[in-house]
């Protein structure tokens, strides 16, 4: 694999790695997609990349740098709407750009659920669509979709609870730095955190779990009056990197010293990987933005045959005090 | 015995507004109901009208004790108010205002505007008020408001009608088809509740009187068992013999030192028009003068001094201050700047401040000499503040209270003050009695005459002929925005002003 | 108060500022159509770009001709973007019990919570910008609770009746454009041609003669804030029926995007004036606008968010421009 | 009581009149906000574990003063009964200008924040007082595109800062007080004074109760409304400014994300009316205190979301409604 010239800090195995592909079927192809959607040479077409939320945070900005980085990189056409956190924006964007005849799609859904009239305009102009990031679990692959590429957050959030677990010795006090209400990612990283909690029947005692909408102002403000009112938290297990960084912003207000308060994060941001580097924080499970190369070589597989599998999930790294100077580099 | 209210006290804070009154209406009869400002007539009308709860006493309506939650009670069994401050919607057009909540339904149960829209007409030109319908009302001067106030009111087939100030700001003319509606009222059988400050009106159109003074009832008779005199003694709580007898209004004769030599006018307009309101209307004041501006409803002396203050925008012609052409961007800032003051004839809407303290809507526009450094000066400011109460008699619980608490008159003396207090070169008067008791009125007319006396230039516009009459020197005469005709000296006579008005008028049905 | 003056003729040129200002933003609206047609063609102009905008525009109709009635009244209604998000919750909620507990339900509530608005401001007078601003809170608080934190998301069976409905196409028109149609037609008469409709405007030009004309004011505030919550609604369960999902987190924001839409529309936020056929061709112009951008494409969406607000801005100043019936325009220029 | 009036031989008053809707009533109301926080405060003594110490009460307040230095700007704009919803969008970009001239030295950095600040109060200012756009539609296109603008300044990213000028102004304090809420008090009191007493302050709620009378009366309308709006971004700058120095890091996404709907809510809750043409500038400081009080309340008592906007719609309501206008809605 290739690095993307918009990551060019990023050394050779920043890119996305496959970790398993799942799924029935020998993947899906232009032929099988829905009844079958005309042939495409992939250098001659429009592309459109309908991004969910927007580019606010390291985890947005380097997703959307990477699929434009590919596209020009392969010489793609490529036309991109942004839905500013907005469903039916989402939506619409996505109808306005089969309308402006994208040929093929590349689409970062906001939600797992609430895409279908944007999926049937697709349809109905048998434009196919390659989703990225979150899995449109109700939809059908190489129906209404080609494929998914992505993490499996559920996951990411076992790993979270796992390197905290290690980080405390399974003791003491911690709380949750939830993500923005409502959204998938909150809902599963949270989720696979407490179940790994539950299932490895872990001492640690969840004693908050508070929204700090994925910022890093709220991570701060919120973290305040956390340790305001529990002086005896031990640990934090923010959802994403900001957060996280929020915390020990507070923290460092608090007097208190790098690794008084064990913190575990998501994401793999620059900035948090050197928090492992400093001593604030004790691991960091690696979400990787960088969809460009493997979506269209995605897209490259299904026109040319050979097939694309229902889920590709990627392998996210963990960063921890071990790997974190050296991995620096790959970080985003 | 249609409406009886029986000791009826209101208190508001810090002041006992209503104290014990007694008041009684009957079929067919005209109570006119009198007092100095901020007597409690106002009150007493909102507490039988549901606007206000009485603290104590009761009200019994055609034999039954009532008590109005709000005015929409009170209209319902059939009592039907004009209120001392217009209660009408401006940006709604003028038939709307007539119909609102009454408006004629076609089959489906939708609003028939066609119908809605003539029958306005119909109704309006009865009252002698010549506009269209479809406008909005805020385009209409507060003269033609009040008609259609009154039409509103009346065209509801009502069994009592309380009227608060109807005349304030009418003409004699449409004062003449007052007199007749309530004439027709009365052959109804209807009780009519009749609120003025034009004293000859209680004689013309009263048959019983009330006067109120400071929240209690002093006197309650038969109209025909009292004289002007009486009354206004009454009235003031004065001996009789106290009430000096001069003229109806107190300015001196001929009003003001008359024209200064010097002839030199502080103000003057050549040739303003603009279209649809004004047409070529030149006036000057000199100093020392008092100019009248006279006409007939809508003819068009609003809009002349607020051209002249800046205010409006003219098309085409030029006012000069102190002789001196004031440019393109002539403005209220640049007018007050420049020595000229106005006083609104439309006091709610464009001359109080409602929720500030009468202090601060006195000094308002004086604030910049009051001011030191860009801060205002408390002790200057109280000093001012407490001259002008002296001087005009304010009637209020303090400096600290909000003007809207203060009745009708008093907040015109307000306005007043916030012009004086700037001592102007010149000061443009709309209608500045308006709804000012006997006793203001007289001091109001005779500080209008000092400050002329001591040189300040006045234009005075009224609806009361006898004070342009008595007060002015000369006198522009008004119609349809244009100027028929200027009176100077002795020929200023109520019969030259209106033969003058009725000319032009001939002379226009002549030409077309 | 109204900023409307009186007592004081601009004789003339009343009657063309007012319907310059009935104009003002349908003028603004083809203009940028014909632009739009010009500048990307089938694209945009396309039938199906057409249907897609419509399409858009209907939810943001449907809660602005609400919005419209509260303003004129001489208030606002910023909780209609939660309760837009919470009927669609609850429609998906009772989606499991099918079609008619699915619209009734969030009918149901909402409908209280603008009863609970009115009630607030027309009889407890407290200030509509708070009132809404707290159920705004309330309202999404409940939608989040409603599916569990976002835990549980409810999804309508296809097979319902209120899918195919929601979903289906008559005539190539889909079901919210024809329902927005309806509504704006129904809205129109309501407003113009009843009693209820010229006291809205009466209680927006001076609550105070209202009162005193013996106007139920009082009612009518209450019934236009249930109006309003009622559309809101609508348009959320048809947002869930076309989506077949209740989501806690949609519609942040709306409640801003349909004041715009009113505000371009020529009404004033002091209440008294105002059309809804401005509100319409206001809310067409901000998606439209919206479409425009995405047609550019290759935008960041940086400076998509700049162009639009940019855009807002000169659609407003035209519209003011057209119609003088600034806040201001007791001042001479 | 002056001497005319007696002589009119009007009842002597029980106490001097007072401002609008007076009384027993304005007791109460201007209590009203008070009394919403000392409840809440009650609560918390009883019932939030390590509350009542020295650190969780400073942090209240630490964490009040941007809301409070916004709300500030925003009374006076409401008191001419005006709206300004682009505050937050003037904190992100004042904080996207900071890292842009740190390099200047921080003082020049925060000079040109302000700046900025008072250049996007100005675009407001005329577009209300010259081109007579409503404020709440001018403020708003205003709020779209002050963000945008500020995100395409820093490239949407983060940037964190070290500074140890901007360090102390945002986490520094001198004799135990927090640099911010010493700001905060000096800005507060210059707010008192312009208001009470400066011709300005006079005007402005003049202009607020009513424009045509104001106008009538010579008072320079525009002028007045551009300098409202002027000062309110000024102030947005500064707190974005101060957010920024605390946070170590400027967040142009982030900063002030929906402070506009806070900070009116202080305004309100503090009994400045929206409706223009009366302001409390004590009462907004305690309403924004309020809001601060609820948030931590709900925090610090981890309820879920849902919850806790339940209940802080509930307290604003009521915190309201004990002073609500008689008057009219
Ligand atoms: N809402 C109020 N709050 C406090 N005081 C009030 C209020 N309304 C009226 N008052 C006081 O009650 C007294 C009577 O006022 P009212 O308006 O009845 O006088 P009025 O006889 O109508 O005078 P005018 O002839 O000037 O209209 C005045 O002293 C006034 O200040
Ligand atoms: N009876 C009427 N018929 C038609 N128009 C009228 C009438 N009365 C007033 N108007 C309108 O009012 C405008 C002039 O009002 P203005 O106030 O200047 O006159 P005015 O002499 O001051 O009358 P008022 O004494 O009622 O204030 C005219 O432009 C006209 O549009
Ligand atoms: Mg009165
Ligand atoms: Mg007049």
């Amino acid at each position: 694999t290739k690095t993307t010239p918009g990551t060019a800090s990023a050394g050779e195995d920043a890119d996305q790695q496959v970790r398993s592909t799942a799924g029935s079927g020998d993947g899906c192809t232009a032929d099988k997609y829905n009844g079958g959607v005309p042939k495409r040479d992939l250098k001659t077409i429009t592309v459109g990349f309908a991004q969910s939320e927007k580019e606010a945070n390291p985890f947005r900005i380097t997703e959307t740098e990477s699929i434009k980085a590919e596209a020009a990189k392969r010489g793609i056409k490529l036309i991109t709407t942004n839905a500013q956190s907005d469903l039916n924006k989402e939506i619409a964007d996505i109808q306005s750009m089969v309308a402006q005849g994208a040929q093929a799609l590349i689409i970062s859904p906001l939600n797992s659920e609430g895409l279908d009239p944007a999926l049937e305009a697709a349809q109905d102009a048998k434009v196919p669509i390659m989703t990225i990031d979150r899995l449109l679990t109700t939809k059908q692959p190489c129906v209404d979709y080609i494929g998914w590429i992505g993490s499996d957050f559920v996951e990411q959030g076992k790993r979270a609870a796992d390197a905290l677990i290690a980080a405390t010795g399974d003791q003491g006090e911690t709380a949750i730095l939830l993500g923005a209400s409502g959204v998938n990612v909150t809902v599963d990283r949270t989720k696979g955190f407490k179940d790994q909690l539950a299932a490895r029947n872990s001492k640690l005692t969840v004693v908050a779990e508070q929204t700090a909408d994925f910022t890093r102002e709220k991570g701060r403000s919120v973290t305040e009056q956390l340790i305001s009112a529990n002086p005896e938290l031990t640990a934090i297990y923010a959802e994403n990197d900001e957060m996280a960084l929020g915390a020990i912003a507070a923290l460092k207000a608090a007097g208190k010293k790098p690794g008084d308060v064990k913190i575990v994060t998501i994401d793999g941001t620059k900035g948090a990987v050197q928090g492992i580097v400093d001593g604030w924080i004790s691991g960091v499970i690696e979400s990787n933005p960088r969809f460009g190369p493997l979506a269209f070589q995605a897209l490259e597989d299904f026109y040319g045959g050979k097939g694309v599998p229902p889920k590709t999930i990627i392998a996210d790294k963990e960063y921890t005090k071990d790997n974190a100077s050296a991995e620096l580099a790959n970080a985003y | 015995m249609t409406l009886h209210v029986e000791a009826v006290s209101k208190q508001f804070l810090g002041v006992l507004a209503l104290d014990r009154v007694d008041l009684v209406l009957r079929p067919g009869r005209v109570h006119a109901l009198v007092g100095e400002n901020g007597a409690g007539k106002s009150t007493l009308i909102k507490v039988m009208t549901g606007v206000h709860r009485p603290d104590r006493g009761r009200i019994t309506y055609r034999g039954e004790v009532v008590g109005f939650g709000a005015p929409r009670d009170a209209q319902a069994v059939g009592i039907s108010t004009i209120y001392q401050e217009l209660n009408l919607v401006a940006a709604m057009s003028v038939a709307r205002n007539l119909f609102l909540g009454r408006e004629p339904l076609n089959r489906l149960r939708l609003i028939d505007f066609a119908a809605m829209h003539r029958e306005a007409q119909a109704v309006l030109s009865r009252y002698g008020v010549a506009v269209d319908v479809r406008r909005p009302l805020g385009e209409f001067s507060t003269g033609v408001q009040q008609m259609v106030a009154i039409a509103r009111a009346v065209s509801t087939r009502a069994r009592v009608v309380i009227m608060d100030e109807p005349t304030s700001s009418l003409e004699p003319r449409e004062v003449d088809r007052l007199a007749q509606v309530i004439d027709l009222l009365r052959a109804d059988e209807v009780a009519v509740l009749f609120v003025t400050h034009k004293l000859d009106e209680v004689f013309r159109l009263g048959q019983d009187v009330t006067v109120l003074r400071d929240g209690r009832r002093v006197f309650s008779g038969e109209v025909a068992d009292t004289d002007r005199l009486r009354l206004v003694a009454t009235m003031l709580g004065r001996p009789v013999d106290d009430v000096s007898a001069h003229g109806l209004t107190s300015f001196g004769d001929g009003g003001g030192a008359g024209p200064g030599d010097d002839g030199v006018a502080v103000l003057r307009a050549d040739d303003l028009s603009r279209r649809g309101a004004l047409s070529h209307v030149s006036v000057d004041v000199r100093p020392g003068e008092v100019v009248g501006l006279a006409g007939l409803l809508g003819s068009g002396r609003s809009e002349t001094v607020r051209a002249l203050f800046g205010a409006e925008p003219v098309d085409s012609g030029t006012i000069l201050v102190g002789g001196e052409p004031t440019g393109r961007r002539w403005s209220p800032a640049r007018a007050i700047a420049g020595g000229v003051g106005l006083v609104s004839e439309d006091r709610k809407v464009e001359g109080i401040v409602g929720d500030l303290s009468v202090r601060d809507n006195l000094v308002l526009a004086a604030l910049p000499r009051l001011a030191r450094g860009g801060f205002v000066s408390r002790r200057r400011c109280d000093a001012l503040v407490d001259t002008f109460v002296r001087r005009l008699r304010i009637k209020m619980t303090g400096p600290d209270q909000p003007v809207r608490e203060l009745s009708g008159g008093n907040q015109q003396k307000v306005l007043l003050a916030r012009m004086l207090c700037l001592n102007p070169k010149v000061l443009l008067l709309d209608e500045p009695t308006r709804g000012i008791d006997v006793g203001a009125k007289a001091e109001i007319q005779a500080l209008i005459d000092e400050l002329a006396g001591a040189g300040l230039g006045v234009v005075l516009i009224s609806s009361e002929l006898e004070e342009l009459v008595e007060g002015a020197t000369r006198v522009f005469v008004l119609r349809d925005g244009a100027v028929v005709g200027s009176l100077g000296g002795d020929a200023i006579s109520e019969h030259r002003i209106m033969t003058t008005i009725a000319a032009a008028a001939r002379e226009e049905a002549a030409s077309d | 108060m109204t900023t409307v003056r009186t007592g004081r003729p601009p004789v003339t040129g009343a009657g063309l500022a007012s319907l310059a200002r009935r104009a003002g933003a349908p003028l603004v609206l083809a203009l940028v159509l014909v632009i739009g047609a010009v500048a990307f063609g089938e694209g945009f102009a396309g039938p199906q770009n057409i249907r897609n905008v419509a399409l858009d525009s209907s939810y943001l109709v449907l809660i602005a001709v609400g919005m419209t009635f509260v303003v004129i009244s001489g208030g606002i209604d910023l909780s209609v973007g939660s309760v837009f998000a919470l009927a669609g919750v609850l429609a998906a909620v009772g989606a499991q019990w099918g079609s008619l507990p699915a619209v009734a339900l969030p009918l149901l509530v909402c409908g209280l919570i603008g009863l609970l608005n009115g009630v607030l401001i027309g009889r407890a007078r407290i200030a509509p910008f708070i009132v809404t601003l707290a159920t705004l809170l309330f309202a999404r608080g409940l939608a989040f609770a409603a599916s569990q934190e976002g835990n549980k998301v409810y999804l309508i069976p296809g097979d319902l009746t209120l899918t195919r409905i929601g979903q289906a196409r008559t005539l190539g028109v889909s079901t919210p454009v024809l329902v927005a149609v309806g509504v704006f037609a129904v809205a129109l008469v309501v407003l113009n041609r009843t009693r209820f409709g010229q006291a809205v405007y009466a209680i927006g030009g001076s609550p105070e003669s209202a009162e005193l004309m013996g106007l139920p004011v009082a009612r009518v505030r209450v019934s236009v804030y249930v109006l309003s919550a009622l559309l809101a609604a609508v348009a959320g369960i048809l947002v869930a029926a076309q989506t077949s999902s209740g989501l806690p987190t949609i519609g942040e924001g709306r409640e801003l995007e349909a004041i715009a839409a009113v505000v371009i529309g020529g009404t004033l936020l002091s209440g008294g004036i105002g059309t809804l056929t401005g509100t319409l061709a206001g809310a067409l112009l901000l998606k439209v606008i919206q479409n425009l951008i995405n047609q550019v494409g290759t935008l960041s969406s940086y400076y998509q968010q700049v162009v639009s607000g940019v855009f807002l801005l000169l659609v407003v100043l035209i519209q003011t421009g057209l119609s003088r019936r600034g806040r201001v325009d007791e001042e001479v220029p | 009581m002056t001497e005319t009036a007696s002589r009119e031989g009007l009842p002597t008053p029980t106490r001097p009149a007072a401002p609008p809707g007076s009384g027993l009533f304005r007791r109460v109301r201007n209590h009203g906000v008070s009394l919403a926080i000392g409840v809440l405060l009650l609560f918390n003594l009883l019932f939030t574990p390590n509350f009542a110490t020295v650190g969780n009460l400073r942090l209240q307040l630490v964490q009040v003063v941007p809301i409070a230095i916004v709300a500030l700007g925003m009374a006076l704009v409401v008191a001419t009964e005006g709206i300004d919803l682009s505050v937050g969008s003037v904190m992100a970009v004042a904080a996207a200008i900071i890292p842009l001239y740190l390099g200047y030295g921080p003082w020049l950095a925060v000079a040109v924040g302000l700046v900025a600040g008072a250049v996007v109060g100005a675009l407001n200012g005329s577009l209300v007082a010259f081109c007579g756009v409503q404020p709440i539609i001018a403020t708003l296109g205003v709020l779209v595109a002050g963000r945008a603008a500020a995100l395409v300044l820093a490239d949407g990213r983060l940037v964190e800062i070290f500074d140890p000028t901007l360090q102390t102004l945002g986490n520094g304090s001198v004799l135990g007080v927090p640099v911010t809420l010493v700001i905060l008090a000096v800005l507060a009191t210059l707010v008192v004074v312009t208001v009470r007493w400066s011709v300005v302050g006079r005007r402005l709620v003049a202009i607020g109760g009513n424009r045509a009378a104001a106008r009538l009366a010579g008072l320079p309308v525009r002028r007045t409304l551009l300098t409202v709006y002027v000062l309110s971004g000024v102030l947005a700058a500064l707190a974005g400014v101060l957010n920024t120095a605390r946070l170590g890091a400027s967040d142009p996404s982030f900063v002030g994300l929906l402070i506009e709907l806070s900070a009116i809510t202080a305004v309100v809750v503090g009994g400045t009316p929206l409706s223009g043409g009366r302001i409390r500038v004590i009462g907004t400081l305690l309403g924004a205190l309020l809001m601060q009080l609820i948030a931590a309340t709900v925090i610090q008592h981890d309820l879920p979301d849902s919850l806790a906007r339940m209940i802080q719609a509930g307290i604003i309501v009521v915190a309201v409604y004990v002073q609500r206008d008689r008057g009219g809605a």
